[in-house]
């Protein structure tokens, strides 16, 4: 194991990390901006380091620093958590050059999975279903003509570099698409400096699934089943659960057969993420996260695996805890993302925390990152902390996350406490499969 | 904004309300006599669970240097590294407390990534303090020298 | 920071008030005398919490009765349960505002596990309000009725 | 199930139960005492009455106002908590007669229960084994010699109307016995009001080994394995943990088998724990409590059941939720007891919490009533909060339970929170298996 881990990132997630290494036994190292010196990540670690102004890229994105600062703590290795440099394949690489541990895939699965062409190609190979779609990127209008009709209208013209929900388009007709065609290369040139772009059959109001998984490097290869992230807003997830309702166990068998013979053939090493829509009772692969997810803490609670430690462990060489008879998921668990934004506009709101008290209880995490007279900087995102619950079934534990959203306490800051209320308390959310297109286009009627 | 020469709030009188406050560690104060009224009040709890907070593990810092964070008469790390104040081993330091500096002068070199950077100076005259050793580690924005 | 004889701020006063805070253990004080007032206070968080704790579950209370909970001119509620204004349906009341009342006088009727009780006045002199209705709940220590 | 439940109690267990409640949807009746009208437990709950002033006697111990208070909200059933009048007979017989539900046993099983001779009585017929002593209390000192020689010195003298490690003396030769024995009936006398005593064989540093059980009115009667309660000061147990360390799976097994054979003879409905000491591989039964426990939570975190629901589901005329195959013990739990207490001399301590920032994350519970601004009332007893950690095993919890420790800021009352640390870190507790004593007789070369 390593005797010190520097955590490259900041917030809840970089909370949740110390807490894992200070288990395990690992020193750690906080990394923080000028406008983080109060943070409670820098608070919580062994030692801190402050690597950058308040800029993102000059100080989360700036590897140099993160570099320099294991340079001068003696930390064996990085735990980039998500976000930032978590998917930089380029900046995985150089800390191996360096001597030093990235806590996470081989540099050249990021790489792989981070274009979504390839990665596409890759998971089709290897016997994973993705949706029809060209075959690489687009050369031309004419390309894009030829192939919108072959598919079907409507279409998803996406960019190879985009991600996250940014930087696509639906595509409805042979007009539009001589309309956006050239806009949508354009607008993936200045969004992510690469104007290739891919075509994809659209399919409407589709499910969002994921599935976890981890290997070793013994040839262990485990999935921790799935995740149902279907609650979103403007392609962010606002909430998870874990199992997806409503989808056969047969079903779910045979894509979790499918995802670990593709990830045992990749040689996979850590924790990763394939992501599926799901619509009529199938499965198609969008893209992998060869990261920590946001929502991971589910998965922990119904799997009782610590993903964070054995993440760490798999990337200190060590095998796995557990292999797949001991995954018997138990109860059910929701995630409510408790962002600092307003409710009307979903402007994202900074401010100091005068008064906060978390909600708690049997079945009830949350976790964060303020405290009671913390200043939330505006520069960085605005998700301030997480509430995961779990119960015997999924009604317990929709009442358990309404209770618990009842018992938070936030002064200071505006969240977006009530519209989790609202989505829980909806009948179409208890009835359990919404739509990816449900939240938006109920958002304004929900009471 | 009111102009300087006439000011129509009393700062003074306000500062020396704020000053009892703090020591008093109070959080809110009014006062009024006469025509004046003044009220001042602080954010107890914010100052209160931040020391709390940072009593069990303090950011690394220098008690020797931390007054000067904000101070424009220093020149601070621009980067995370390894400090040194000479060349090499045994050479002449690049520069000693009493010492004029120019702008743009090499004033300490910052090891990164097997790396030397020159640090150059920021600022003009005579240098008071130099608050970092030889071969010490320094993070961003870390006081380097006081400069008068 | 000011010298002594050019101090605005009358720190004295405020310290003696601020010891007077301290010693009664109180939040705030406030004080006022010819033109000078003075109000200090301290540890704003426990008001504050609680006024927010509050928010979602008041505790029942009547508005109107709420003023009156530690007031000496007061005869509350000895015990937990329904409070009768008269010996039967149909019946005076016991006491009506205006009236004079005597100690120990029956004053209402609270029935607590199919149980009445005659509840005794306290109190000597005129009622001047009564702040429960007949057959209404009450609880430990509910203002029943202010005597003068 | 019961539309209104009024809560007899006060403090965490309150709370505790209110979020039960909740999650069932049923409406809460708090009651408090006057000293308690800020408390948490009345901010929580649906609806609150004020039954008495400060003293226990007029408040929280009065009968009369709470079956008042429930005729006056319309509450159908009592949660009595632990302490106060959870184990009161004929409170649970009042409360029944006056046409509602005491969330307990039958009245039957506390009376009996509550009589420590009698108790061990009935469980030796019930084939529970017991620790060798009088049979039924001793009328005189002729008799306590001669008994006392059967047995063998040192034997413990207990008032039968004793409990919870009060009224209680070793006594270790026949000159003891004349010292004693009247001065032990007189204690009894006047703590408890009966003079009745009996004796034991006194085992020198046990462990303290209790089981958890429940059974409905279905005739299911199910056992969630047992905890180690062995760390205790004074006879009051200071932290506690599930599963117990060091005991061969076949002792516990034959355990279990006697407990729920014992169990299902009597009946018994509701939750109760058999307490029992444990040395050289034998099980000695002590006491059975027919309430829940205040370390109820840790069985909740490896089992995954919530035992406040099912009590209140089985009260309310409800088969349990599961059956034993369900009981599938996974991972290790402990419970620290928070006290506001002198880390010196352990007197209570008061006052107001200025500022309270909880532990959390991945396996952490925090079962409180305490909030930043709650002045701490000096009438009650001195729990403020129970820190549960749930790891993979025993020294994952350890680990869990020091960094949450660590975690925790409770500002304007002194805990013991730096007395957990000392046991969690020293090498006695971590290898496991301390007795009953160890604490005491080491407390003060903790470092």
């Amino acid at each position: 194991m390593f005797k010190k881990i520097l955590i490259a990132n900041r917030g809840e997630i970089a909370v949740r990390i110390n807490r894992a290494c200070q288990e395990l036994g690992v020193a750690t190292v906080a990394v923080y901006s000028q406008a983080d010196s109060e943070s409670m990540h820098v608070r919580i670690a062994d030692e801190s380091v402050c690597i950058g102004p308040n800029q993102v890229n000059k100080s989360y994105l700036n590897t140099h620093a993160l570099i320099a600062a294991c340079e001068i703590t003696g930390a064996e290795a990085i735990h980039p958590g998500y976000g930032f440099l978590s998917e930089n394949a380029s900046f995985a690489k150089m800390v191996s050059d360096h001597g030093l541990t990235f806590i996470g895939p081989k540099y050249e699965h990021i790489e792989k999975m981070g274009d979504k062409i390839q990665a596409k190609k890759i998971m089709q190979k290897l016997g994973v279903p993705t949706i029809p779609g060209s075959e690489g990127k687009i050369e031309n209008l004419s390309d894009a003509l030829k192939i919108g009709n072959e598919i079907g209208f409507p279409i998803l013209l996406k960019a190879a570099a985009g991600g996250g929900g940014r930087g696509m388009k639906v595509i409805n007709s042979e007009k539009e698409m001589n309309e956006n065609f050239s806009i949508v290369r354009q607008e993936a040139l200045s969004f992510f400096g690469n104007d290739d772009v891919y075509i994809e059959k659209f399919i409407d109001a589709p499910r969002h699934i994921e599935v976890q998984v981890i290997g070793d490097a013994f040839g262990n290869f485990v999935h921790l089943h799935e995740r149902d992230c279907s609650v979103q807003r403007r392609n962010q997830k606002v909430i998870e659960e874990a199992t997806a309702p409503g989808i056969s166990p047969e079903d779910k068998a045979q894509l979790f057969e499918t995802v670990i013979s593709a990830i045992k053939e990749m040689g996979y090493l850590g924790l990763g993420t394939l992501e599926f829509l799901y619509h009529k009772g199938k499965f198609y692969f969008m893209e992998m996260n060869t990261r920590l997810q946001v929502e991971h803490p589910i998965t922990e609670m119904i799997t009782r695996i610590d993903l964070v430690r054995e993440q760490i462990s798999v990337a200190a060489g060590e095998p796995l805890s557990f292999d797949q008879s001991k995954i018997n998921p138990l109860g059910h668990s929701i995630e409510c993302r408790i962002n600092a934004e307003d409710p009307q506009t979903f402007k994202p709101s900074a401010g100091t925390i005068n008064l906060f008290h978390p909600p708690a209880g049997n079945g009830v995490r949350f976790d964060t990152f303020i405290y009671s007279g913390y200043k939330v900087p505006h520069y960085y995102d605005n998700l301030l902390a997480k509430l995961i619950v779990t119960g015997r079934d999924r009604e317990h534990a929709i009442r358990r996350a309404l209770r618990s959203l009842d018992e938070i306490i936030i002064e200071g800051t505006v969240t977006n406490i009530e519209l989790h209320k609202k989505i829980l308390s909806s009948e179409e959310f208890k009835k359990g499969s919404v739509s990816i297109k449900w939240l938006e286009e109920n958002i304004s009627s929900l009471t | 904004m009111a102009t300087k020469d006439t000011n129509i709030i009393d700062k003074k009188a306000i500062k020396e309300l704020v000053d009892i406050l703090d020591e008093m560690k109070l959080t809110e104060v009014s006062y009024q006599k006469g025509d004046m009224a003044i009220s001042v009040s602080k954010g107890a709890i914010a100052t209160k669970i931040q020391q709390e907070i940072s009593q069990s593990n303090e950011p690394d810092s220098n008690n020797s240097d931390t007054d000067y964070k904000n101070d424009p008469r220093v020149i601070t790390s621009p980067m995370v590294g390894t400090v040194y104040l000479q060349a090499e081993p045994g050479a002449n330091k690049f520069v000693n407390e009493g010492d004029q500096v120019r702008k743009k002068q090499t004033v300490v070199i910052i090891e990164a990534m097997k790396t030397m950077n020159p640090i150059e100076s920021t600022l003009q005259g005579k240098v008071l303090k130099i608050f970092v050793e030889n071969e010490e580690a320094v993070e961003f924005g870390q006081p380097i020298m006081l400069v008068e």
